[in-house]
């Protein structure tokens, strides 16, 4: 049975939605969408053992050897990301029983629930395969999943958002097909690793320069990273709190994954390095969006579009690391996908509790929360610090990482501005502590009680773990660097 | 071009021409494809919803100049990167050359059927073709997720009955003799799959297509009888766990995920009795997802009608 | 009782945290959470003393704590310069918790609970920073300092205080992001230790990197207030007037330059310290702030503003003999800390008693007030008198020792520099008490009802602090001891 | 190096573009759909064309002929047809929505509701007395 | 045998051609929309009948080929005429009156074709 394993952590998320449309029942479907996720959840940690045990795993789908058939590689970078990615989707489902009852009508809560499914069936599926076009296709289901929840909003802002993200979506799906395709021609392969192989001899060839950036501009749309980020903000603010918690938390961080698979497996870091000034221009736009995008999360009213905003800025972070090319640079970038995952979702399901009693996102209907919700603002303010990265947080040590990196690779004004950065941070968040704590409440919340219990268990689960991951960051340190040494040893990385 | 009825008949033709391209490219089942569906069931889509949506596009000035420049610089990416590209037609290209042989080679000796595009797409790469019927089942919870319609509208739809359909005859008559043959003809499709053009995707394309036509002409309650909304969801989720459940079963015999080798005792039977089975649930899930569709297009037009 | 010291070091720490979940179940019995807090006072006193008693013996106390991140650990040991910081937190926390009972209830403020709560966290805070072995455990709760006393200085909820609050923590996290983790993180990269060693860490062959480093980390420590980043004090007096106490006197500035000592002693070592050329720019700029301080708060007609500005300068005086790095500099710095400590707050309390007392805030209402307030004023003018270094009070020793060691390094200007800000102080300060004394007029004409002395415990505490500024003068010698053992501790020479 | 066989990606280039410039400069949310129906068309052709051996048959494979085309591109095209028209059902059930929720289809009209709906909310938020106390407020659209 | 075979399905797929050209041209000149329609549908019907009965004599021989010809014909001569029915009827229903004989009565002559 643990041969099957890989398959098993897509298959059976995949089953299980299609099976929700028999249960019928909201209440059902809901817990047994938690079962499943769970089972994920089990599915990827019995994945971490293997890998760390007897190394990268290899399954063939259908029986057919690597270039004929489709392959699932398994190694330490993908084992770190299906973990993070099906706890994350597990705390969350968590949250949902509750939480989606106010926000979407009764008979909705099936689709919600399937679609929830068949994105994190999507998500895993792209993490596990080593062949470039299920990955494609993979994205697609992950998207068209995600367009679905984000218009099931209850605003009507929600339609028009997922309408934008839709038309941006394809247009980077279709970029990323375009990219395979030229890639596919060229050696004629789709398995990445066989790419890996058959693309030095090419590469000198324009066909693959504009294969890299047709691939590089379609995954960077689907990763918002600063120009093409138009659809974040609209699509995080107005969908239920629930997908916003998910899809902040894993959705950007595949996206990373992506560009790292490509950056450092298939191209390999020289070819990125030498060919196109990558570095330059990964860091020009890493903290062009880290600025841009903290200054409007500043002037923000809606709470939701704030953090989206600041979503982005964290994103450019992650870019930055990988801009700096070297193994600590890599480190940093793996170990802020996984404290930015934890904040977020933090972040988010608080404000879902909120929205929850409130039925409202508006800033300044946050007013004088902080007496009659304790426990759910000051899961706002952890996840706040965290953001910002004062000590003993999990923001804390991926800002260490990313300063370090930086002085490193000697880049020590971008280490300046990445610290004034956090400035801006620190702005935008006391913003909220300030209507959250320091201002009369705008409307009558005396009938406003805590959050119900379901959600304040995964909410404080989250800010828990911000926490602890702040302190022992044996785990997520650990296998980055692991991860770090398993890409830069196949192509004796730069440094 | 104000006139978004011109768009969607033209953007069929398009469609209709491009299938045409495609067979002249060898491409048969692409343009088998490209023709039912891109011609068929997407221009059928957008007239039913140019229905629920103002047809006549207000003269608005838009905005040329950044999507100019935006499309000049993915254009001269393009040129830049197809300079280096293989001739059109060479039989030496690096694609024909790697991986493509073994399918043509040994596909006869491993999986014995002769349409080598129905041996790829449902054994060599079944993984993908699962994952595409699953984004068709995606479309169709999404559609289903925001086109719902409340209990009460379909009870009193069913006292509306279609008026202007009533006296087209000529036209109810013919559709009473062609139903039952492209019915017919679907499943020729779907199971021929293996030695001519056609498979699940097609077949289910055509099949959706016949019963549209049954709705659009004796109304949507008459065929709310022969087809309950409630069992084609149930179909559309059918279809998929068919496709895995094979997959799965495939596992337990003792084979890796779409195994089909390990379905019989001699692997080729295996692999017939694999494909068949592979496209039936593609072929499900294609068909009741068209259908879903149409009829939370044409539910949304009852609901107009029947709150004006 | 058994405790070994490390377990003592440790329930320094936890002993205030515990208190805290003390005060937060009492909060609906005022005189039960007051309670709390002193006995948790209390507490720590004696556990303060009972280790001052021991290191006195020789003993060394240190405790290696959790591993944090790959080899930077929270680790913490007493040093003769920690155990005067933590000997002043200790017993002025007890002093300003009385006198917050008086003030408070004269005052009758709302949301006190909070007050207390944050009282004792800052106070846990200061205790890590004073017992604190490497920059990085020192780094961490130097930011939970500034996170906890951000409430109490936004404690109002007017407009003022959320103004005064966004100046403090903006220029606080700014400093201590940018250049004291820069920094930081810097040393780390560049020596590869954080701890802090007698002698300092930085061998000649870092000499460049040093040179570079030593502003970062002045103009880091927000806290030490030097004159461009000194804003945050002036806007933090919106707060009441114990949390001023605690800001100036108890915790958030000595900290301040409690690292100030610590980096330059323990880090840079002084004997590189002398040899630095950024070091004389440094040791002009404390003076120019001394100077500009005491002028600025001779304009000031506030009060609490002009104590303010006389703090900034006395803060300086430290900063300065820190960087004269000769031996007497640094002994008379670590003297200034409990001297000027003692001295400022007990000049603090006469102006909450006289803000209670008389509704008073401005110098020139004050005429003829020591008729009325005879107790009041008579601390007030030893606690002046202790501040300009005058001999009956402790000031005169620390002001001689910084004297000596501006003497030894021959640098005529700081003699002069010290000189000048002396008679300055006499400027700003003594009037206060004489005008309240001999002048007659301005008091009774436009009072209607009859002026009494401050509440019983704001006296009581007013006296306590007073008498100790004597007793500092009198008995000088255990302070002298310890800041001896300090000297022979950071491994310089004295004279 | 005679360019003259890459006539075929250079139809490709050119359907890519319309499709790509009708996306980005038509209003009508449903023309927007037809554009992007047209890049992904183009982009079925790309792979076609390159599958595609001058004399070669389709690839059924049958005794008359040897020479066949390559059938991978064929299966990778049939997976973005069906993916193409997922995108295009759900995006038209998205366009009936918004069409009930905002009354129109043009880009415009939206974003002129939407500004509105933001102006209200920001004078609930800071009022109209207290919109030049507090910083400067300027719409983020 | 077989050169008299090809002769008569070229001569079959030679008038087909000529009537697919002479639809095309009536599509574009004639002025209304109802005699436009008659003439698209003299394309579908004849023309693609008679290329259609061309090539049966192409396929050569009874074997699979020929009965698939004959069903494409059927089915081509059934759907084209039902479809070019449905349009006429649905555009007379939607008010647009066929133009009579313009030559005699100028005066009503403004319910022409405007699609």
């Amino acid at each position: 049975m643990t041969t099957h394993l890989p398959i098993l952590q897509v298959i059976i998320p995949l089953l299980a939605a299609p099976f929700c449309i028999f249960l019928r029942i909201p209440r059902l479907v809901g817990i047994f969408a938690i079962l499943v996720s769970a089972a994920a959840f089990l599915v990827s940690c019995g994945l971490l053992q293997q890998v760390i045990t007897a190394g990268t795993i290899s399954y063939k789908l259908g029986g057919w050897p690597a270039p004929w058939g489709i392959e699932y590689r398994i190694d330490i970078l993908n084992v770190y990301l299906l973990l993070l990615v099906s706890a994350m989707s597990t705390i969350v489902l968590v949250a949902a029983q509750t939480s989606i009852k106010k926000e979407l009508p009764e008979d909705r809560h099936v689709f919600f629930y399937t679609s929830f499914l068949l994105c994190l069936t999507g998500l895993l599926g792209i993490l596990a395969t080593a062949d470039a076009f299920n990955v494609f296709v993979f994205l697609e289901i992950s998207a068209l999943s995600t367009y679905t929840m984000i218009a099931l909003g209850t605003d009507r802002r929600a339609l028009t958002a997922s309408y934008q993200y839709l038309i941006m979506g394809t247009i980077g799906a279709t970029f990323i097909i375009i990219g395979v395709g030229l890639m596919y021609m060229m050696t004629g392969t789709l398995n990445m690793y066989d790419l890996a192989e058959r693309l030095p001899e090419v590469n000198t060839s324009r066909t693959v320069l504009s294969a890299f950036g047709f691939f590089i501009v379609g995954v960077c749309l689907k990763l918002a990273l600063f120009p093409l980020h138009l659809w974040l903000p609209n699509a995080y603010a107005f969908a239920p709190s629930i997908a916003t918690a998910f899809l902040a938390a894993t959705a950007t961080k595949v996206a990373v994954y992506l560009l790292i698979r490509l950056v450092f497996s298939i191209f390999g870091i020289e070819f990125v390095v030498t060919v196109l000034p990558m570095q330059e221009i990964f860091m020009v736009l890493g903290l062009a969006g880290i600025f841009a995008a903290s200054v409007s999360a500043i002037y923000q009213l809606n709470i939701k579009r704030l953090f989206a905003y600041s979503s982005v800025a964290q994103i450019g972070y992650m870019i930055l690391g990988l801009a700096i090319g070297t193994k600590l640079g890599l480190v940093a970038t793996l170990v802020h996908m996984f404290n930015h995952a934890l904040m977020k979702a933090a972040v988010f399901l608080a404000i879902g509790g909120a929205v929850y009693r409130i039925h409202s996102a508006q800033l300044i209907h946050f007013a004088g929360l902080g007496r009659k919700m304790p426990l759910t603002m000051a899961a706002i303010v952890i996840g706040g610090l965290s953001l910002i990265g004062v000590p003993l947080t999990v923001g804390f040590v991926s800002k260490w990482y990313l300063v370090l990196a930086l002085l490193e690779n000697g880049w020590w004004p971008v280490a300046i501005l990445v610290l004034m950065s956090s400035l801006l941070a620190v702005m935008y968040v006391w913003r909220t502590v300030e209507w959250i704590y320091f201002t009369p409440p705008r409307i009558n919340i005396d009938d406003v009680t805590e959050a119900p219990l379901s959600q304040l268990i995964p909410i404080w689960i989250l800010v828990l773990a911000n926490i602890y991951f702040g302190l022992n960051t044996s785990l997520t340190v650990g296998l980055s660097k692991m991860a770090a040494e398993s890409l830069y040893g196949i192509f004796g990385g730069v440094l | 071009m104000s006139d978004l009825f011109a768009v969607v008949m033209l953007s069929g033709i398009y469609s209709l021409i491009s299938a045409s391209l495609f067979l002249d490219l060898d491409a048969v089942d692409v343009a088998f494809t490209e023709a039912s569906v891109g011609a068929g069931i997407s221009t059928l889509l957008m007239l039913a919803s140019l229905k629920l949506v103002s047809r006549y596009q207000k003269k608005t000035r838009y905005k040329p100049i950044l999507a100019f420049f935006v499309v000049v610089t993915t254009g001269a990416m393009l040129i830049y990167g197809t300079l280096d590209m293989p001739h059109f037609g060479t039989a030496d290209a690096p694609v024909h050359t790697h991986v493509a042989p073994r399918y043509l080679n040994e596909s006869m000796g491993e999986i014995g059927v002769p349409n080598v595009v129905t041996s790829v797409l449902a054994s060599y790469r079944g993984y993908d073709t699962l994952g595409e019927t699953l984004v068709i089942f995606t479309a169709g919870i999404g559609v289903m997720a925001l086109l719902m319609v409340s209990k009460q509208t379909k009870q009193e739809s069913k006292k509306l009955i279609p008026a202007d359909m009533q006296q087209q005859i000529i036209l109810r008559i013919v559709a009473k003799m062609m139903i039952p043959l492209i019915l017919m003809f679907a499943l020729y499709v779907q199971f021929h799959g293996d030695y001519g053009p056609g498979g699940g995707f097609q077949a289910g394309v055509i099949f959706a297509a016949g019963i549209i036509l049954y709705t659009m002409l004796f109304g949507l309650s008459t065929s709310q009888e022969v087809f309950k909304a409630t069992t084609i969801e149930l179909f559309t989720a059918a279809g998929v766990l068919l496709y895995g459940g094979v997959g799965v079963v495939c596992m337990l015999l003792g084979g890796n995920f779409l195994d089909y080798d390990f379905l019989k005792h001699d692997p080729v039977h295996g692999q017939h009795l694999g494909i068949l089975l592979v496209e039936l649930g593609v072929g499900i899930t294609v068909a009741s997802v068209m259908m879903i569709i149409f009829f939370k297009f044409t539910w949304r037009t009852v609901k107009h009608k029947y709150k004006k | 009782m058994a405790l070994s010291a490390e377990m003592m070091l440790i329930l320094t720490m936890v002993v205030p945290l515990i208190a805290v979940g003390g005060i937060a179940a009492a909060h609906k019995y005022p005189n039960l959470r007051e309670a709390v807090t002193i006995t948790a006072s209390l507490i720590l006193i004696y556990l303060v003393s009972s280790l001052y008693g021991i290191t006195k013996a020789g003993g060394v106390v240190s405790v290696q704590g959790a591993e944090l991140f790959s080899d930077l650990a929270l680790s913490f040991r007493i040093e003769p310069l920690g155990m005067i910081f933590s000997l002043v937190a200790g017993y002025l926390w007890l002093v300003t918790t009385i006198y917050a009972i008086g003030y408070m209830r004269g005052h009758h403020e709302k949301n006190q609970t909070r007050f207390y709560c944050c009282f004792a966290i800052a106070i846990s805070s200061a205790m890590g920073i004073a017992y604190a072995d490497n920059l990085f455990t020192l780094f961490i709760f130097y930011e939970v300092l500034t996170l906890s006393t951000y409430p109490l200085v936004t404690h109002a909820g007017t407009k003022e205080a959320k103004n005064g609050g966004r100046v403090y923590l903006g220029i606080l996290l700014s400093t201590s992001v940018i250049f004291l983790l820069l920094g930081i993180i810097s040393t780390w990269y560049v020596t590869g230790t954080l701890d802090f060693r007698a002698g300092g860490i930085f061998g000649e062959e870092h000499r460049k990197a040093a040179a570079i480093l030593l502003p970062l980390f002045i103009f880091g420590i927000g806290k030490a207030a030097i004159m461009p980043f000194h804003r945050w004090l002036p806007s933090a007096m919106v707060a009441p007037t114990p949390v001023s106490a605690l800001l100036h006197a108890v915790a958030v500035v000595k900290a301040g330059v409690f690292t100030v000592l610590k980096v330059c002693t323990y880090t840079f070592g002084i004997d590189l310290l002398v040899s630095l050329p950024t070091r004389d720019f440094l040791l002009y700029l404390g003076c120019a702030s001394i100077i500009l301080a005491s002028l600025v708060a001779m304009r000031k007609d506030n009060l609490k503003a002009r104590l303010a500005y006389s703090t900034v300068s006395q803060l300086s005086y430290i900063t300065v003999g820190a960087l004269l790095a000769t031996g007497s500099g640094a002994l008379g710095g670590a003297m200034h800390i409990a001297t000027h400590a003692f001295g400022k707050i007990t000049l603090f309390f006469c102006a909450g008693a006289i803000m209670v007392a008389s509704h008073k805030t401005e110098i020139s209402q004050m005429k003829g007030l020591g008729k009325h307030m005879p107790i009041t004023m008579t601390a007030f003018f030893i606690g002046s008198l202790s501040i300009i270094g005058l001999p009956p009070c402790g000031g005169t020793w620390s002001k001689w020792y910084l004297m000596v060691g501006a003497a030894d390094t021959g640098k005529w200007l700081v003699m002069a520099v010290l000189m000048v800000s002396s008679l300055l102080n006499i400027a700003y300060l003594l009037p206060i008490p004489l005008k309240a004394f001999l002048s007659e007029d301005g008091v009774e004409k436009d009072r209607s009802f009859q002026l009494k002395e401050a509440p019983l415990p704001c006296l009581i505490a007013l006296c306590f602090t007073a008498f100790g500024c004597l007793v500092l003068f009198f008995y000088p010698q255990p302070l002298y001891e310890i800041a001896r053992a300090f000297l022979e501790a950071s491994g310089n020479y004295v004279r | 190096m005679n360019i003259l066989g890459l006539y075929n990606y250079w139809i490709v280039v050119v359907l890519m573009l319309i499709g790509f410039y009708i996306v980005i400069a038509h209003e009508n949310l449903i023309k927007k759909l037809v554009g992007l129906s047209i890049f992904q068309t183009s982009v079925f052709f790309f792979y076609i064309s390159m599958g595609k051996i001058t004399g070669a048959t389709a690839p059924i494979l049958d005794e008359k002929y040897e020479l066949y085309s390559n059938p991978l591109p064929h299966v990778l095209i049939l997976t973005a047809i069906v993916v193409g028209i997922a995108t295009t059902a759900l995006g038209l059930a998205l366009v009936v929505r918004i069409q009930e929720a905002y009354g129109s289809i043009e880009e415009r009209d939206i974003q002129e509701q939407d500004a509105h709906d933001q102006l209200e909310c920001q004078l609930e938020a800071y009022g109209p007395s207290s919109m030049e106390i507090s910083d400067e407020q300027e719409q983020d659209e | 045998m077989e050169l008299v075979l090809d002769i008569i399905s070229w001569i079959f797929l030679v008038t087909g051609c000529f009537f697919c050209l002479t639809g095309a041209v009536g599509l574009l000149r004639f002025p209304d929309f109802f005699s436009r329609i008659h003439a698209a549908s003299i394309t579908d019907t004849l023309g693609a009948g008679l290329i259609l009965i061309g090539l049966m004599f192409q396929s050569g021989g009874w074997g699979l080929v020929m009965p698939k010809l004959v069903l494409i014909l059927l089915f081509s001569l059934l759907a084209s005429t039902t479809a070019s029915h449905a349009i006429a009827k649905a555009a007379l229903k939607s008010g647009l009156k066929p133009e009579v004989s313009s030559a005699d009565e100028p005066s009503e002559g403004e319910s022409s074709s405007k699609l």
